[in-house]
């Protein structure tokens, strides 16, 4: 028996990569950047759902001009003075010269058809979506700011597991997120989570499966090992859909797969069922 | 490195330690001296050659496993089986007994003596089922105001197609959640390989400990070097990176304290081993007395929000 | 029988009624008017073959079933899937709407329509999955001040192997645990049959609602007669035997209002059912607003702790 | 789909009859009343667990002279004038007569090794253990002694299931019963089970399994629907040990199969465990 943890794959890539980020890993068909836009990064020709990055998906969710972002001024540091093929700190600069980002999850307030929520999304491009101590202080502030205004907080994950380079203390962020989901639940406030491709590992171990309503994407991956992983410790075929959000929704682990085009209606709906204030 | 460098840089980050966020919250400045006095116990840093050397301990094949404490810490143990509605997880256990004269109820991974046990009980790593069962047990104690101690000894949760069927990701998440729920004490102690998710699940109490040779990480260092170096076989590089050893885990506030094993590690010596842990999770049952259960929920999601380093 | 015999009977009834413990608890006097006033409407007591018809009537192919309701009743139904642990029963509809402006959860058995729907929602005989989605739905409206509806119309729960595995009994049971802790409203109506533990499951509520034409009993007629005679062909008999008609069930105390439908049964016309339906519902949940939430569940309790007859 | 329901099956025999009730039904084994009494009415042969009956099963439980029944006045009433092949209230008589119990449940005040609990016990002989209104109140009596005297309440179970003679008033004696352990649970005090064959129905899925602890005895029946409705509806082959206390511990569903001869050691300790007062 192999002694290969399982739970953290950060990986900055979600699969294998296409031959063209704009190319269709699934029918091939290749779209220009403004006609993805337009799609919501959705292929028009096979409903495949492209990764989509943190502030188009903000912007695709809410009333225009809504989203107030908080907490802009977090920054890792660097614990362990952490160095693998290169410093923690130079892939951390790295990170935010290519996403804009200050890390793998933006926050704030915002409006969706009228009401107000909490937001907290994530981006996959900021080092795979990986959960270090700003995503999970974010995080919790996400929390306590929709338990004080007394608005839900909408979670939108993309992730491959805790950050690696934050050592034992980006595992406590699994409960660090955990205990501020309790505390908002506390406050009689909802959780709604909508799991992008792929929410693995430690974001799916804590706060992603927490919500008192679970959405996914559709085919979005959501295991908590990797199916890499599973394939090697198991030596088992893995089913076609392993980890899927398909699989997830028939084995009860989800409330409902909704298409990215029907993704603002749907929370629009769940804010107001959820008294969200106006 | 001599000795008197160690001893600075240990000074230097005892004294970062003080201004750190991670260590406001909860925490009381009695604590500050406790931690203090016990960087002064182990002495010095660990190299990395003895950061390996902990990983082998952590895991060797001797080491005294749940229910080799259980025995010898608990009075009129009772099992609990069954997480009521799918299945017993061998790898986690979960009971009552009575420490010292006082009921409380245990959970904690469960790895296998023998050949057919390791088997049967996955190697320590549980499936759904197994954190089911914990919580189930976990909710036994909340109702009745019983503490609650877990053991945490797990490479990680079981990576299987049918344990991600059942939902592994949300039964780790729910666990923790249940445990911040509680309203009676509880305190953690990795007394073996504190691996990942798998291990967090059991550990979000309001005392965390962690024995001398144990290992806490977010990763195996196995797996850690499969990824950073596409190479299992530089986990012990890996291990001197992240350092899961208790001291470092000691000094970021991740653990409150470091229980001591027999010399030489824990496997030498099983009786003495149980006693030295039995006498922790008394003294910390005790510092936990008489807080109302409210207060208790509160700090111990207050510990664990204050966690985590950023500017 | 002439009509003025029927008219005594019930009268008797409803006198004895009055000094039953089964009225004692929390039922108050003004509910026995409503009740006297109620057995006036439906009039007279059912003859065995008006029982019988009301037995074909709870199981008409055309009768409204759940999801007929949702979507007459509630605005922005939100339907809810799975149990977080094994599956997502198509037997048991979970989920959050909007009834008048005011968000309720929903939880009812379903059957299906067509052929295949039918397999697929077996008939509405849910598996122990079906149970956890509906309890887990009803923690959310819990934790979330929602009132719970619930829509009884289920043979039973679903006597399967692997439900058996699975633990039917216990899900039972801990659904019924569930509603019995619930600080918000709850209101159970049974729309169809209520057949046995598999309808009790979702019926522990503050009011429970029965339709005119609903049937609601400890075992089918055709069980009963299977186990009397050995012949399920009597049902008929049995059903005479044990009246699970709804007049008989609110002389009984055992629900607290009949719901009318539409002349000639549900089946004539679904809107029209769902409107005197919603009315109901709404008028229900009218009489339990601002109750403080430990009073409701004092209350509920103490409701179901008074049925029985002894001496 | 036949329209069966499966909740009740009130046979007064909880499997084929055996040619002589002292003969095991298992290895064919004989025995002379005094032995079956020695042995706790397990075969000595090959451990198969007669039916026992409610008063030696508290004699072999309690300290000697401990027991104090409660509720032995309480009747069932015949709410349906209900007629089969005989009237209910012949059957009740008749039921009295064979058995010397009022109904098919006793309970009281006892101790176990020093230590006090509230004890509720079945009798199969009762009508096949069915639970009627008599049953759910003394039930529910027993779950409001053990809350008002604080100590815990032990109930041994052997039903099949509702009285189906009562009607819809026993399934509400599901509901019943259910309420008051919540008001026991309330209290703080624990419900202890201990599943004797068979359990099977409305007590299963009740108060039953319900338990702080569930305990079973070898190869008890615990099914809600029994076998035989299981198969007329499934026409699947049942397995071997189809809802038996072996399978339900596989599956996760009880704590521990207990032998008869470890129950009274047994429940001592989940005594001194949950506290109950000397
Ligand atoms: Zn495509
Ligand atoms: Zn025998």
């Amino acid at each position: 028996m192999a002694k290969i943890d399982v739970s953290v794959e950060t990986d900055d890539q979600p699969s294998p990569p296409p031959s063209h980020p704009n190319t269709c890993p699934s029918c091939h068909s290749h779209y220009r950047d403004d006609e993805l836009e337009r799609s919501l990064w959705v292929c028009e020709q096979c409903g495949h759902h492209f990764p989509m990055r943190a502030r188009p998906r903000i912007a695709s969710l809410v009333d225009p001009g809504s989203f107030t972002e908080e907490a802009t001024d977090l920054h890792s540091e660097d614990p362990l003075g952490f160095f693998d093929l290169r410093p923690y700190t130079e892939r951390l600069a790295e990170a935010e010269m290519k996403t804009g980002l200050a890390d793998a999850l933006v926050i704030g307030r915002a409006a969706i058809e009228g009401r107000q929520c909490e937001l907290a999304v994530m981006d996959f491009a900021f080092m795979g979506g990986s959960m270090g101590s700003v995503v999970g202080e974010k995080l919790s502030r996400a929390c306590d700011a929709a338990a004080e205004a007394g608005m839900p907080l909408i979670a939108v994950t993309s992730s491959g597991g805790a950050r690696m380079q934050e050592g034992i203390l980006a595992l406590m962020q699994l409960p660090k997120t955990v205990a501020a989901v309790e505390d908002l639940h506390d406050s009689g406030n909802a959780l709604l989570c909508v799991m992008a491709h792929p929410t693995t590992g430690g974001v799916l171990a804590s706060f992603a499966t927490l919500g008192d309503v679970v959405l996914a994407e559709p085919n979005a991956l959501m295991s908590f090992a990797g199916p890499r992983v599973v394939q090697e410790i198991t030596r088992e075929k893995l089913p076609d859909d392993f980890g899927r959000a398909e699989q997830n929704l028939r084995y009860g682990q989800i409330d409902a797969i909704v298409p990215r085009p029907e993704l603002r209606p749907t929370l629009s709906r769940l804010l107001r069922l959820f008294d969200a204030p106006e | 490195m001599p000795p008197s460098e160690h001893e600075l840089r240990l000074r230097e980050r005892l004294g970062r330690l003080r201004s750190l966020p991670l260590l406001g919250g909860a925490r009381i400045s009695g604590e500050l001296e406790r931690l203090q006095r016990q960087i002064a116990r182990i002495g010095e840093e660990a190299t990395d050659e003895e950061i390996w050397r902990k990983v082998e301990l952590a895991r060797h094949d001797d080491r005294p496993y749940t229910l080799d404490y259980v025995e010898r810490l608990l009075d009129d143990w009772f099992e609990l089986h069954g997480d009521r509605a799918l299945g017993d997880d061998g790898a986690m256990i979960a009971g009552l007994g009575k420490l010292e004269g006082r009921t409380v109820v245990l959970v904690g991974q469960q790895k296998g003596r023998d050949i057919h046990e390791r088997a049967s009980r996955r190697f320590g790593m549980p499936n759904p089922e197994g954190y089911r069962k914990a919580w189930h047990a976990m909710e036994l104690a909340d109702r009745h105001g019983f503490p609650v101690i877990s053991l945490v000894d797990t490479p990680g949760a079981y990576p299987g197609v049918v344990a991600e069927q059942h939902g592994q990701g949300a039964a780790i998440a729910r666990s923790q959640a249940v445990m911040a729920r509680l309203t009676v004490p509880a305190v953690a102690c990795v007394i073996g390989e504190g691996g990942s998710g798998g291990a967090i699940a059991l550990a979000l109490a309001d005392r965390v400990l962690m024995q001398e040779n144990a290992i806490y990480s977010v990763i195996s260092p196995e797996g850690c070097a499969a990824i950073l170096w596409r190479d299992a076989g530089q986990a012990k590089k890996a291990a001197a990176a992240f350092r899961p050893d208790a001291v470092h885990c000691l000094e970021l506030g991740v653990v409150d304290e470091i229980v001591p094993e027999p010399h030489g590690g824990a496997h030498i010596d099983h009786d003495m081993a149980a006693r030295l842990l039995g006498h922790a999770l008394r003294e910390s049952l005790a510092e936990l007395d008489g807080i109302p259960g409210d207060d208790l929920r509160r700090r111990r999601r207050a510990r664990f929000r204050s966690l985590g380093v950023f500017a």
